[in-house]
């Protein structure tokens, strides 16, 4: 039984990572779960410098889903490579690096600083973030924009360079080719889709933000059909993820077209998730004789 | 250890309007101590964050851990509706607790406001407990309730001397628990906190002229409750050692601050 | 109290509507519910002929949400005005009819047919149903293609008309300023949001139209989100559905800037759910003193 | 009428491997005629849709309703952890039921395949009551089970001439329902079925070649249950009279068919 995938030349031991933002660098669940047991443990945004993300409230609880509104929140790329990188290496999986920016250049200046360090197997370019100036959340929504970054940063990065895209589009497909055509070694999908709360007793929104990002259980038929559409655009693997809560879940993405998989908000519901995930996947082959995981890669 | 694990409900009452006590076989009370929390997880898939209830008591022993709460929306609602026997999902034990050992040879002064109380019942019978070369030189106990219906209070005169403030005068003091504090001169110890922030902050700045040190106990939204998502922050003074910006995660590097260090 | 509202000079006796496709023609929820005490009653999808719609499964339900691909089948509008309208006539409420169509043409055909029946108080024109052709779901997702069916259905119809905006696109505002500047008298909005589900033990779609529109509790948050945004943009009234559950649901709608509601997908949950909306939204303006619930649109 | 009520669980209990059988107090037991379903609601807030779960039993006199379902997924499992005394969301009846007067002097063969097997329970029961000028000239009910877990033989017995079908024949004739009509020439009577497609189809055609009649009680996914959504079709050879297209809707037109009325 072979669960091992290869993404842009990377191996992963199974298609199981954690989704940015939802796992801290692992320290945190690293008391509830092996690290050794993940696929990848692809880590919080990261910039060039220390950023102090959005007032409170930041997150709310949504049906069978949260809004979120950390605003990128990260101590910068220096305390990540000292700290959080060093913390890492001490585990046998492999690390993505999930990086942020407010402009071309602020990506670039992560990107250029990781490029070198072994410990780092890939990065993954967050362009569906919110709150980034100089273009902003278009390099998340317009194909020439994502275009224009992607072949940028692939010009200056020694790593294989995932672009993760944003649900917030029209057309899906055209966000995963123009990445493709720029040169990306791999797509990841979804990011969160913008939502809203508001509390009608205090009148104000639930979020200091106004806005959040959807995730969670709710999102995962929108995450399931984008992956589906994404990964029969391109050639390129795709990374699905969008409220995976269980191995069913996770194969559902995998037979949508999914090379690997992430968990993201259901670490909050339940920390165990993402050993379960990888259990259950090992035990679905095993009961349904598939013997490689890239054997129900886009079954359906 | 955290752990979050499924926990047997050992009985559920009512104790005043909306604000239920709960008790559970846990062996999470093995490692809680006071002014920790623990993320409760309703049983229904459509509410997918753990709802952060303080630690109201936790017997070693026993390994029964108690909650006391009030409903408050969907989550809580949900919970009063727990029966003996009935099984929960519980995440703990949670956050940093009250640092207890700050109080020895003094004044140690316990505040709560509203659902504020029940944290700090666990930390005045531990206070209570100590050995006398622990203990702190007295144990004041301040509590702030609404109106006649003090839950709770019956417990802590037990463990100090009790004094009750009512927003409505029907019982002790009539005002708040700092208008408390200052009726009795209360002016030097060390406070432990928790209560709604306006009385956080009230306290806070009463603290600071008295140079006491208080220790108040957080509320946020959370997420995770173990520090990964970045949800519960607060801002602080300085440059935080985790973060790298003036934001102290609630859940993790909290929900107990020294009230000194936050910019609130 | 108050709980009138006027939207393009027709005036419902409360915000509170069905959701077209959720609540038939009136007849199946009229036997849990008195449709007198409805704002309106939004009917099913009617087209200028039969339509057999899609194969079955037809529905499939996700994480606090369900997935449909009716197919928008409908009986035509010759047994619609017949049967349903004339069965509708019998109750004091507003009949708002859901036009559709595979070609300009055949939207053309019902708006023409229907305009000098006094039953219908307006007409709402469902552009995000996903199985058009001609342009095809491009009038729901492109400004221009919806602008020039907004146009031309204005100029054919003596009923006010409401344009259902889709939410798969990158920018709803932009929607909501075509169909304003084209003439639309009020726009709706979210039609569902494109998702798909897989049996992962039967290897297969778990709808047989492989993709389906999903609704429920689940995309609330997007729903607000849109509605904000929308009705920040247009000066045309908004109607606000998905979700919507309680009347706390319907309230953050009209916080958000709806100026009325409708209730979908959650009837099939609660059959007594319009009207417990209105009693809810009634009871939250005695409690908190609302003397007009325009008074509380858009107050956030 | 069709309501949604809340109702009082009485009693649940397995009776073989997933199968479990489950009575509730309900009024909705008043109006309830064999063949016709319920609408059950889990309490999980993540769960929208009822499971259309057929009515097993119908106690007009003491007011209970009785479902017997195996656990297929989420809904399922969620109702076999009930307990007496919990409380339960069932919509209904819904549906329009076997038409019961079609057998007055016929032999009546009652056929269950699987998890098809309990809806005609109640049918037997109605159907051995009738009174002398009503009723069938005999009931035969024909059951076919994967093993020999034959849940729910016991009391088929009671109300007629029993045959048992086994896919592994450990009880009864071995094979499917269509056999053991084969095999015991059942050949003259009125066809009521429920069970998966491929029985239903081959009874359909079975009934066709011995000019029976075939009333037959088909399944799909719903949302709705009312006939509201459309969720639920089957294609008709004739263009249906309330859709104006050739589909009819299961839950409302149906769940019982003749089967010679679809294009299966
Ligand atoms: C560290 C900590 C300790 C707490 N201890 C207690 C206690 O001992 N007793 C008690 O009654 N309450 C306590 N609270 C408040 C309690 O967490 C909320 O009342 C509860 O989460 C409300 O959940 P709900 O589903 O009933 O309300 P809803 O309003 O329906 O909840 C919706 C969402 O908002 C969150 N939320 C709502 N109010 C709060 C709040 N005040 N703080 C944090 N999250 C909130 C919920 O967790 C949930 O995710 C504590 C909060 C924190 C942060
Ligand atoms: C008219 C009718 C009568 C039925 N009577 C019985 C009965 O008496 N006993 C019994 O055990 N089963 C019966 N079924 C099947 C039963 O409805 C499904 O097994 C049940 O809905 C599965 O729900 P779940 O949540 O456990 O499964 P899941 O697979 O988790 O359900 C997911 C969704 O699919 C729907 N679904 C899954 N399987 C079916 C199915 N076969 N038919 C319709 N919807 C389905 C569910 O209702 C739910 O909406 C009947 C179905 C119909 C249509
Ligand atoms: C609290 C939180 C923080 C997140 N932070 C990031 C981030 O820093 N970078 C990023 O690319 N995505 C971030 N995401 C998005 C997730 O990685 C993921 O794409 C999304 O949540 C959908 O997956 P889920 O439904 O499983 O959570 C964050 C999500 C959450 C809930
Ligand atoms: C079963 C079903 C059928 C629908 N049919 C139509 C339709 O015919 N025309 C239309 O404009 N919208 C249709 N819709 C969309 C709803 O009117 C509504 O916009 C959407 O479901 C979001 O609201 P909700 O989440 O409350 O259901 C349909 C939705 C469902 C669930
Ligand atoms: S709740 Fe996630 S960091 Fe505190
Ligand atoms: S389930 Fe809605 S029409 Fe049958």
């Amino acid at each position: 039984m072979n669960t091992k995938v290869t993404i842009a030349g990377v191996e992963f031991k199974n298609p199981v990572m954690t989704a940015s933002g939802t796992f801290g660098s692992g320290v945190e669940y690293g008391e509830f779960v092996d690290l050794s047991r993940l696929g990848a443990v692809v880590t919080k945004g990261v910039a060039d410098h220390p950023w102090e993300g959005n007032p409170v409230p930041r997150v709310a609880e949504t049906a069978s889903g949260m809004l979120n509104a950390i605003g990128l929140q990260n101590p910068g790329v220096d305390v990540f490579i000292e700290r959080d990188l060093a913390f890492l290496e001490g585990y046998d999986t492999k690390v993505i690096v999930n990086v942020c920016g407010h402009s071309e250049g602020e990506y670039l200046n992560v990107v250029e600083r990781l490029s070198d360090d072994d410990r780092v197997a890939m990065m993954e370019i967050n362009v569906s973030c919110p709150n980034v100036k100089e273009g902003g959340i278009a390099f998340g929504t317009r194909p020439d924009a994502l275009f224009n970054i992607t072949k940028l940063l692939k010009e200056h990065s020694k790593k294989p360079l995932i672009m993760k895209l944003s649900p917030n589009v029209t057309d899906i497909k055209e966000m995963a080719k123009s990445a493709e055509a720029a040169g990306a070694d791999a797509i990841s999908l979804i990011n969160t889709i913008t939502g809203m709360k508001i509390d009608i007793y205090k009148r104000k929104f639930a979020l200091a933000n106004k806005t959040g990002g959807l995730s969670g259980p709710a999102i995962k038929p929108v995450a399931v059909r984008m992956v589906y559409e994404a990964s029969h655009a391109v050639n390129i693997p795709v990374i699905g993820m969008g409220g995976i809560a269980t191995a069913e879940d996770a194969i559902e993405f995998i037979m949508a077209g999914a090379s690997a998989v992430a968990v993201g908000a259901v670490n909050f519901h339940n920390p165990y998730a993402t050993v379960e995930v990888i259990e259950g996947i090992e035990k679905y082959m095993r009961d349904y004789n598939v013997s490689d995981i890239a054997d129900i890669r886009g079954i359906v | 250890m955290k752990k979050k694990i499924s926990c047997r409900v050992l009985s559920q009452k009512m104790i005043a309007k909306n604000i239920y006590d709960l008790k559970v076989e846990s062996e999470l009370a093995k490692d809680a101590v006071p002014g920790q929390f623990a993320g409760i997880y309703t049983g229904d898939g459509s509410m997918l964050l753990p709802r952060p209830i303080s630690i109201c008591g936790a017997d070693k022993e026993q390994g029964i851990l108690r909650f006391v709460y009030r409903i408050q929306g969907k989550g809580t609602a949900f919970f009063s509706g727990l029966k003996e026997g009935d099984r929960l999902d519980i995440l703990g034990p949670l956050g940093n607790g009250y640092p207890i050992e700050e109080a020895v040879g003094k004044r140690a002064v316990l505040i709560g406001g509203g659902i504020g109380v029940p944290p700090l019942l666990e930390m005045a019978k531990r206070l209570s407990e100590l050995d006398a070369d622990k203990a702190p030189s007295a144990i004041d106990i301040v509590m702030g309730y609404r109106d006649s219906e003090t839950f709770l209070s019956d417990e802590f005169k037990k463990y100090g001397n009790l004094i009750i403030a009512t927003d409505d005068g029907s019982v002790g003091v009539h005002g708040t628990v700092t208008d408390a504090l200052k009726e009795k001169a209360v002016t030097d110890g060390v406070i432990y906190a928790c209560g709604p922030m306006p009385m956080l902050r009230g306290l806070a700045s009463y603290a600071g002229e008295h140079e006491m040190k208080a220790y108040i106990s957080l509320e946020e939204h959370m997420a995770c409750g173990v520090g990964a998502c970045l949800g519960c922050i607060v801002k602080t003074r300085e440059v935080d050692g985790h973060s790298h910006v003036k934001n102290a995660r609630i859940c993790t590097d909290g929900p107990v601050f020294d009230a000194e260090e936050l910019d609130l």
